[in-house]
């Protein structure tokens, strides 16, 4: 019983102290951990990838717990979906945002593009783009040395061994943008996904005069304002003797592609094209609903 | 449901209670465990003697702390009784020189001073290699078995690399020489106890 | 369903060992044979569960300030009665556990914190985080001390199947850290 | 002993094939391809167009700021078009593109090969005509000769060092030019220590060029204040700071120019352009490449027309070599590996170097096995490998601290290197990255 | 001389990371930076001595007293979690400037379980309270010099292409068994 | 003008006639008269022990890059045949094959590859996988064949200590230094051609030294590192034994026996795990002298200068940080 | 410049008074994604550094850099922590050695843990002058 006694007056009494104590603990840390921050943390895919601009997913997490609004928020890893449930934990709405993936834009094969140089340094597009315009005569396509490969934390791009270009995997890129900050060349860019994953794009951005480009390059864009012509929504713009597909007025009528004359324009995921149904643009059109 | 505001009066009164209920909780819990707790350690103390002193766990133990007799420590002497008959004597000895620090020994010597057996009961040494010096681990030990140091040369509870005439652990001398440093601590002690009580001494066996 | 999420993702997704890399200390210091292992992970999940339930239960009657030192007062309460309770009916793991049993508190305010404060849980499923963090943390120290213990004395479980010395290393500190650092490397393959 | 500066330093194959080979001309080239960018800063501004009739040291660029350099036609002929030409960085750049007609020469120049000996000429003057003409540092930086003959107010300027080391392997240009043209750049010499009122000049000279240094010596005798130093064979000996610290044991500060330990170098070359332009008024329009390679049949040291393309200078070396891998534009140490055999010859081709297949290739690479031998022989005293292992992860803002932009790029580095890692490669990124920064923090 | 001893034996013998398995987290998180390090290792020194002091007197002063040995799990790690935290707020409170000086220096990692180790251990010892606070004083400079060779090899490794699977913790670790294995050969030396 | 396709590269385009695999075989070439003098005392066996250090350390290093990192495989560098020789040098000559095969697995597995391979690792990979067997299996590790010349029969020689255990326990049981070394079946010239217990590559210290003035030459290292750590040993054993040359042994006698000559030359010297300035490397060896001293004479083990180098290794990377090359210009600031 | 080196945090303004500006620090080391901080590093993830006189104009809600001096870190350690740890147990060494209990000796050398304190309090304009933040955009 003594013990007892003992144990509870002198706990008591240390219960009561730190009461003291922690009472000015308080006062200090106003900001107790909001505990939504776990709750919003575990909505994010855990990457750590910095694509949201945010340092690492946690930093993403508080900002948005601090932030009134998650306007501007985006975590572009989880996608919408991760940002649904930020929104639901939150109780706010998030913005949904058109997703995006990255495409290459160049199609510069080995046989459309003959090699003119050795290179012989580091595998690092970095390196080699300091010390020359590559070792094609193409002084604007992809060196095929992988840095975006390197970058991109979800392994969603890869060398195609025979083309040696990146390729990227259509499931896995999340559009966080490491692999466009990492190209020297600036080949890379972040495109709307399409409706089921279709996308038109000029894959080449050779600003050589038309004749240049061609010498280099067989499926070089050579600015000959075709498919401009060809395209009713003035989705397509030239500039520098290269043509460039505006994605949001695009409505991937696939008309261009059939018009470049070295086919530098890219379709992806659309069904094959039937013969006849090229000739009439309406029925190309219905394919796609 | 609205959260108890953290004014001070609140924090201290909430602390106090969740503080005294755990200390009656646990003060409740500890005089629940207290006597499974002596009676494990004693059970423990029991085993080890009993290893060296068979018969100790049926008989009571007289505890009784005594100073070395080199001056090194205290040692602490169990003694085995069945009734007034002294059964023998557990000693828990030390050495300082073992591979990694001290090693701790219980000897159980018989009224004559002879060995029981000896066992180890902590030690820092290389596991696998020192601790082959535990009952448990080998029968290295059993070469002490009723060694009666006092009839022995002075030199004689040493290892055979040293002119003695036990045998050491392969590749652990130092065990073995600290384990026979050990028990002669003991039984010196031993000894100077019989004296001071003036019982008849035995020959030799003093340092 | 959710609860059994809950349950099981303390075992690979989110071990606290292998993948959170929470509570190291007891993880290598106590691993030098599976039963230790074992051991150590019981207790952790004996008081895990009971604290969070206890949290969970009070967690309203506490003011937001006070709430940490609460918190730490419950669980130390608990890993004082499995203190008490494993020294007298188990002295002989809870003399080889030793140190790590009293530092037990730090790992469960560690693991449990966030969980037993989350507003939304209910007591139950407090509960079952509690459980599937402990025996996640459980399962990791028995597997951790059964590779120490199968390479540093040749045994499992204390059955030995080799009768000679293991590879001491294993049984040592720096075995410990060997092992741990090739499971985690593992460990994260597999999640992958 | 000879005098050289402590630190650092490597003693690559000296390989001089064409030591001694007398400066040869060649005839014309039917096109030339002329650069505006030819030196350091910014580029120069064309001031002819397509269809324009130039004579032969006709402006056809100007200097567009302080930091620039004028340009100037090197043939006659007509404007054909202004284009973008693959030049030795590798990328297209902006050429004037001139159809070689006659070789008409503006009526200014002096032609005469009468070696006239006249400093006196007021500084300004002389810096006006230096500027005028276009004259930039031949000795591998391009950077303008005017800005540098400018000792900013409050510096002084005590000894004008003549770089004549000529310590890249290979290159002869201005080992046979001092043979040939000694009392020109001794003149040059005194124009440019006027210009910037230097006590003293010293020419260095390398002992591997026992020739050089005793016509150098004996022409010095003619003027005062002229003194010839052999120095000990070790490259990057000709590196501006090491040569100051050879010569003075005076020690440039990071990141300072030579003026702030009261010096001034010049390549011999430049002497000499400067000879020309303030004397004969005759802009830098022509130099001396060495053309060279072990495979190369007649090596030899060609004045050249900037312009012109280097394939046809290699002809006049006896042909393109069947096995060539390789042509580097200046020496193996810091030139620049080329990618076709079509580019012009600028105002910084010192040589032309050939290498045939089995040796253009690198040696093989393994992980750097931390042996410090680039820490060693590295001149200024940085880790090469600490540099490069940070530029590889990105670390560029920390490169600061190490000291990467101190790196002249010598390649010292890279040449003891057992591992053959590829040091210069990530540190000049690491560099160009690093500077970006700064330039970004300070805008 | 039994000082020494006690200090070299916690610095080096029984190395509290390296040999006693306390305080790995911290040493596993927060030990990129050598300066870092540095100043972590001087913030724990104060802190471990001042916790063991405090703990001692609690230990011998009232839980004995009152025999309550039992409660020390709870009293110490109430005591330790106020007492760190008072440090800081003492600091804030007294000199803003210097606090938050100290803010950007170190990320301040409270190494909850190696205080409450040692404060364990030197009950475990029964050593006296200057003996105490020497142990305490030799851990803290273990665990310095654990963390700051640790900072050292990690800043290096940083810079090194590590397979992929080694990256991070798991190369860490191994360098730790190595230490471990290193600091081994320091057995016996007290 | 049909041209081949230029290479391209960055400056410079000259470069020296040194490369690792030059480097590496000429450390093997070192080995070599240390190797010969351990076949003579220690038979066939010196060669078993090498052949399956250097054959496991090739085979892991290849494994382990072909099928757990999935790169490009280098066992042509010669390093594995470096670490397999310097492990099998650093064991007696009698131990079992497994045993060997484990003590490469964790050099290369363990402190090797888990790094990268070559040039990463942290730690002296021969030297880790040594303490690790010598932790792990102290009987078989510490248990030296006694030497006997030419000894081709692979009978199974009697073991014996090695002088330095001889020293220690003498001293430790009261013995003066004089005394046991008049007991000592080996004289100082004995140590000095090899005729001693010990690990079958360090007994003899006159093939190391010929080994490492090769090494001199070839610039394969540089005298800093040896010499710091000799230096050391001589001085701070020398003071102790001038204080009581009865309880402590004289420094030649430390700087013949052990590890001292094979570690200072071979092993403190691999470029991996040493620093880069000289000034560094004299700081390594000061640090190594005095940490194997301190637990030769101090510590349990008979031995202290594998642990020496490893905790020294550890320290590498904050020399480096300390021991800067002088930057150009520097002095002249301000 | 090498020596002097530089300690860099990111942080937002958040307030802004007459002559100072205050900064919340965002990222802090390895803690920032750690589940424990908020028991072990105590929140430091929210650390509020005050930059009286700063150079520059500042916004609400902008991104900076703090900068400090390293060498100030150091001596801020050396007045947090070292020199109290010299106070402490110099002070039980001495109240030891002066023959009084173990007990006394330490409540005693606790309490002069306070004058220390005091000195510090009564020293913190200077302490404030010589700390000095500076501010960069990003
Ligand atoms: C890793 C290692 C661990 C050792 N551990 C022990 C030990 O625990 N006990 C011991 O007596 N000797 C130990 N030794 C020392 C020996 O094996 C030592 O050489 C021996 O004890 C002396 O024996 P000797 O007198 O037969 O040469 C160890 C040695 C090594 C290398
Ligand atoms: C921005 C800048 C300004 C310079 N200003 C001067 C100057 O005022 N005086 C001068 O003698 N050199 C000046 N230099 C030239 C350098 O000192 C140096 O000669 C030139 O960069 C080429 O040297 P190098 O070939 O050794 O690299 C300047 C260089 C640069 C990049
Ligand atoms: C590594 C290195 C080596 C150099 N070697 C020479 C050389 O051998 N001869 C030379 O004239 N300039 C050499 N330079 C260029 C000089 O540093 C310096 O720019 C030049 O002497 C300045 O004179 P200029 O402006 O007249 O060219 C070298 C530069 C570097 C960085
Ligand atoms: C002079 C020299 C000494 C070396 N010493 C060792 C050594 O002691 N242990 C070892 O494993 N490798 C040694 N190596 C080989 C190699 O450097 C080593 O395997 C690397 O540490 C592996 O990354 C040495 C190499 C050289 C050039
Ligand atoms: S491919 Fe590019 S955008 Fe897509 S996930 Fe990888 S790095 Fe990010
Ligand atoms: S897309 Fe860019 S980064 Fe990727 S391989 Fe091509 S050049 Fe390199
Ligand atoms: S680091 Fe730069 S300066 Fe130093 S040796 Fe290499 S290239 Fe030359
Ligand atoms: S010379 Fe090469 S191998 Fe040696 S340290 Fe430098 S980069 Fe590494
Ligand atoms: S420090 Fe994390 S469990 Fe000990």
């Amino acid at each position: 019983m003594e013990i007892i006694l003992n144990t509870l007056i002198s706990l008591s009494l240390l219960g009561v102290v730190l009461a003291v104590i922690l009472y000015f603990v308080a006062q200090k840390f106003k900001v107790v951990e909001d505990p939504r921050i776990d709750e919003v943390e575990a909505c994010l895919p855990g990457a750590n990838c910095g694509g949201c601009g945010y340092p690492g997913c946690r930093g993403f997490a508080e900002a948005c717990v601090k932030a009134e609004t998650l306007d501007g928020m985006f975590c572009p890893a989880g996608g919408n979906e991760a940002m649904k449930n930020v929104a639901n934990a939150l109780g706010q709405t998030a913005t949904e945002k058109e997703p995006q993936i990255a495409v290459i834009r160049c199609n510069g094969t080995p046989e459309k593009r003959k090699k003119t140089t050795k290179y012989d340094g580091p595998v690092s597009c970095a390196v080699s783009s300091a010390l020359y315009g590559g070792d094609t005569d193409c002084q604007y396509g992809c060196l095929g040395l992988g840095d975006c490969v390197a970058a991109c934390t979800f392994d969603a791009i890869h060398m195609d061994e025979e083309s040696g270009l990146p390729i990227v995997d259509e499931d896995k890129c999340t559009a966080c943008g490491a692999c466009v900050k990492a190209c020297p060349k600036s080949i890379i860019e972040l495109r709307n996904k399409g409706k089921k994953s279709r996308r038109i794009y000029v894959s080449c951005i050779n600003k050589d005069k038309g004749a240049d480009a061609k010498r280099a390059c067989d499926a070089a864009c050579i600015g000959c304002g075709k498919c401009a012509k060809v395209c009713a929504y003035d989705a397509i713009t030239i500039e520098n003797f290269l043509a460039y597909i505006d994605f949001e007025k695009c409505k991937l009528c696939r008309k261009c592609v059939a018009e470049c004359p070295t086919g530098a324009i890219l379709e992806l995921n659309f069904p094959p094209r039937k013969e006849a149904v090229v000739e009439k643009a309406s029925e190309t059109t219905e394919i796609e609903k | 449901m609205a959260k108890k505001e953290s004014t001070f009066l609140n924090m201290t009164l909430t602390l106090f209670v969740i503080t005294a209920i755990a200390a009656a909780g646990l003060a409740s819990v500890y005089n629940v465990t207290k006597d499974p707790i002596q009676k494990a350690k004693d059970e423990k103390l029991k085993t080890a003697i009993n290893v060296v002193v068979p018969g100790a766990d049926k008989a009571q133990i007289e505890e009784k702390e005594i100073p070395a007799a080199d001056g090194s420590g205290n040692l602490v002497f169990y003694y085995v009784k069945n009734g007034d008959d002294l059964i023998g004597t557990a000693v828990k000895t030390f050495s300082n020189n073992g591979f990694g620090g001290v090693i701790t020994v219980m000897v159980g010597f018989d009224k004559e001073g002879k060995i029981i057996d000896s066992n180890v009961l902590e030690h820092k040494e290389t596991p696998g290699l020192g601790d082959k010096s535990g009952k448990s681990v080998s029968s290295w030990n059993e070469q002490f078995k009723g060694m009666d140091i006092s009839s022995m040369k002075n030199s004689e509870l040493k290892v055979k690399k040293d002119g003695g005439q036990v045998d050491a652990i392969t590749a652990a001398t130092i065990t073995s020489r600290a384990y026979c440093d050990a028990i002669q601590r003991a039984f010196n002690t031993y000894i100077k106890t019989l004296t001071e009580n003036n019982v008849e001494p035995k020959e030799g066996g003093n340092e | 369903m959710n609860n059994f999420k809950n349950f099981t993702k303390g075992f690979l997704k989110e071990n606290p060992v292998f993948i959170l890399l929470l509570g190291l200390c007891p993880t290598l210091g106590v691993t030098t044979s599976a039963i230790n292992g074992l051991g150590m992970g019981l207790a952790t999940t004996f008081v895990l569960v009971g604290s969070n339930v206890v949290i969970s239960l009070i967690k309203k009657l506490i003011p937001d300030k006070v709430r940490i030192p609460s918190f730490i007062v419950i669980i130390a309460s608990f890993v004082t009665i499995i203190d008490l309770v494993m020294a007298a009916y188990v002295p002989a793991l809870y003399e080889s556990l030793g140190l790590f049993i009293p530092l037990i508190v730090v790992n469960c305010i560690v693991l449990g914190r966030a969980e037993a404060f989350a507003s939304k849980n209910t007591v139950f499923s407090s509960m079952i985080d509690g459980l599937g963090m402990g025996l996640g943390f459980a399962f990791a120290l028995t597997i951790l001390g059964s590779v120490r213990e199968i390479l540093g004395s040749y045994s499992i479980f204390g059955f030995k199947f080799i009768q000679t010395d293991g590879i001491l290393v294993f049984v040592l500190a720096p075995g410990a850290f060997f092992g741990l650092a090739y499971l985690i490397a593992i460990m994260k393959k597999i999640n992958k | 002993m000879l005098k050289t500066f402590p630190k650092g330093g490597v003693h690559p194959g000296e390989n001089k094939f064409s030591a001694g080979k007398p400066i040869e001309t060649i005839e014309l080239p039917k096109q030339v391809y002329i650069p505006v960018a030819q030196h350091l800063g910014a580029p120069a501004e064309p001031v002819v167009a397509k269809g324009d009739v130039v004579k032969t040291g006709q402006l056809i660029a100007k200097s567009t700021g302080f930091v620039s350099a004028n340009i100037h036609s090197s043939v006659s002929g007509k404007v054909l078009k202004i284009d973008k030409i693959l030049d030795t960085s590798g990328y297209k750049q902006t050429c004037i593109v001139i159809d070689v007609e006659g070789d008409e020469w503006l009526e200014t120049i002096d032609r005469s090969a009468e070696i006239i000996n006249n400093t006196d000429i007021s500084a300004e003057e002389i810096r006006a005509k230096v500027a005028g003409n276009g004259i930039v540092g031949l000795g591998g930086a391009t950077f303008p000769t005017h800005v540098k003959l400018s000792v900013p107010a409050g510096k002084t300027c005590k000894y004008l060092i003549i770089n004549a080391v000529e310590c890249e392997p290979y290159l002869t240009a201005d080992h046979q030019l001092m043979m040939e043209k000694g009392e020109e750049i001794l003149i040059g010499c005194k124009l440019i220590q006027k210009a910037v009122g230097a006590e003293k000049v010293i020419v260095g000279i390398e002992n591997n060029k026992p020739d050089a240094i005793k016509h150098m010596t004996e022409l010095s005798k003619k003027f005062e204040h002229i003194e010839v130093n052999a120095l000990k064979v070790k490259y990057p000996q000709g590196g501006e700071k090491q040569l100051i610290k050879s010569i003075t044991n005076r020690e440039v500060p990071s990141g300072a120019l030579p003026i702030e330990v009261g010096c001034v170098v010049q390549n011999v070359g430049t002497a000499f352009a400067v000879y020309e332009a303030v004397i004969k008024n005759k802009p830098l329009f022509e130099r001396v490449v060495t053309v060279t390679g072990k495979s190369v049949k007649k090596p030899s040291n060609i004045l050249s027309r900037i312009g012109t393309p280097i394939n046809m200078l290699i002809e006049a070396a006896g042909g393109m070599p069947e096995d060539t891998g390789k042509i580097v534009s200046g020496g193996p140490m810091m030139g620049k590996a080329v990618s076709s055999d079509k580019i012009p010859v600028t105002k910084g081709t010192s040589g032309v170097l050939i290498f045939p297949e089995q040796i253009a290739e690198r040696a093989e690479t393994y992980n750097c096995i931390r042996c410090g031998r680039c820490v060693g022989v590295c001149p200024m005293g940085l880790e090469p490998y600490l540099i490069k292992n940070m530029a590889a992860v990105k670390m560029y803002e920390e490169l600061q601290a190490e000291r990467a932009l101190d790196c002249m790029e010598c390649g010292s580095c890279v040449y003891v290197c057992p591992a053959g890692v590829p040091l210069l490669d990530y540190i000049r990124l690491g560099k160009a990255n690093l500077n970006k920064i700064l330039r970004a923090k300070k805008s | 001389m039994d000082y020494l001893i006690i200090i070299i034996a916690a610095i080096f013998v029984n190395n509290i990371v390296l040999a006693q398995f306390l305080g790995i987290c911290p040493f596993l998180g927060v030990s990129g930076k050598v300066k870092t390090a540095v100043g972590m290792g001087g913030a724990v020194l104060f802190v471990m001595t001042l916790a063991t002091v405090v703990t001692w007197l609690i230990m011998n002063y009232i839980l004995v007293k009152f025999n309550i040995v039992f409660m020390q799990t709870i009293a110490y790690i109430l005591v330790i979690a106020a007492l760190v935290q008072m440090v800081e707020i003492i600091l804030k409170k007294i000199s803003p400037s210097l606090y938050q000086a100290l803010g950007v220096f170190l990320p301040l990692i409270t190494t909850n379980c190696a205080i409450l180790g040692v404060a364990i251990i030197v009950i475990q010892k029964d050593y006296d309270l200057m003996h105490s606070v020497v142990f305490a004083i030799g851990t803290a400079l273990g665990f310095m010099l654990a963390l700051v060779i640790f900072a050292g090899i990690r800043e290096h490794l940083e810079k090194l292409p590590l397979p992929k699977g080694m990256k991070g913790v798991p190369s860490a670790l191994v360098v730790a068994g190595i230490l471990a294995l290193a600091f081994m050969g320091f057995a016996g030396l007290v | 003008m049909a041209i081949n396709r230029l290479t391209v590269s960055m400056s410079p385009h000259d470069h020296g006639k040194d490369s690792v695999k030059k480097i590496m075989f000429g450390v093997v070439l070192a080995m070599i008269p240390a190797l010969l003098v351990s076949v003579y005392y220690f038979g066939l066996d010196a060669i078993r022990v090498n052949l399956i250090a250097i054959a496991s350390c090739i085979f892991f290093e290849w494994l382990i890059q072909k099928f757990l990192l999935k790169g490009k495989t280098t066992i042509v560098d010669g390093s594995a045949i470096v670490t397999g020789m310097l492990l099998a040098f650093n064991v007696p000559s009698n131990l079992p094959w497994w045993i060997i095969v484990i003590g490469s697995l964790v050099a290369i597995g363990i402190a090797k590859m888990t790094f990268g391979g070559l040039g990463n690792n942290p730690f002296n990979p021969a030297l880790v996988g040594r303490v690790f067997l010598l932790i792990s299996f102290p009987v078989q590790m510490t248990s030296w064949p006694k030497v006997s010349v030419l000894n081709f029969a692979m009978t199974d020689a009697t073991t014996g200590a090695t002088p330095l255990a001889i020293v220690k326990e003498g001293l430790k049981n009261g013995e003066t230094f004089s005394s046991i070394m008049n007991n000592m079946p080996h004289s100082y010239t004995d140590m000095f051609i090899g005729q001693m217990g010990g690990s079958l590559g360090e007994i003899s210290a006159a093939a190391l030294i010929l080994g490492g003035l090769f090494m001199l030459f070839r610039k394969i290292i540089s005298w800093h590192i040896p010499v710091s750590i000799i230096g050391t040993v001589a001085i701070f054993t020398g003071i102790l034994y001038g204080i009581d040359p009865d309880k402590f042994a004289n420094p030649l006698f430390h700087i013949l026996t052990g590890g001292m000559l094979l570690g200072a030359i071979f092993m403190a010297t691999d470029m991996v795990t040493s620093p880069m300035t000289h000034k560094g490397m004299l700081v390594f060896g000061v640090g190594i002298g005095v940490i194997t001293v301190l637990i030769r004479v101090w510590g349990a083990y008979p031995e202290g200068m594998s642990f020496a180098i490893l905790i020294m290794n550890a320290f590498v990377p904050l020399i480096n940080k300390g021991f800067k090359p002088e930057r150009f210009g520097e002095k002249i600031k301000k | 410049m090498g020596k002097n080196s530089l300690i860099e945090h990111k942080g937002i303004v958040t307030e802004i008074s007459d002559n100072s500006v205050f900064v919340e620090l965002t990222v802090m080391s390895a803690c920032s994604s750690c589940h424990a901080k908020s028991i072990c590093g105590l929140d430091s993830t929210h650390k509020t550094v005050e930059i009286t006189n700063p150079n520059g104009v500042w916004q609400i809600g902008e991104d900076v850099n703090v900068i400090m001096r390293e060498s100030l870190g150091t001596r801020a350690l050396m007045l947090g922590y070292i020199l109290p740890f010299f106070v402490l147990i110099i002070s039980l060494i001495v109240f030891i050695l002066l023959g009084l209990s173990e007990g006394l000796s330490g409540i005693l050398s606790l309490g002069m843990l306070f004058p220390y304190y005091l000195a510090l309090y009564f020293g913190k304009n200077k302490i404030k002058r010589d700390f000095k933040f500076n501010l960069e955009k990003i």
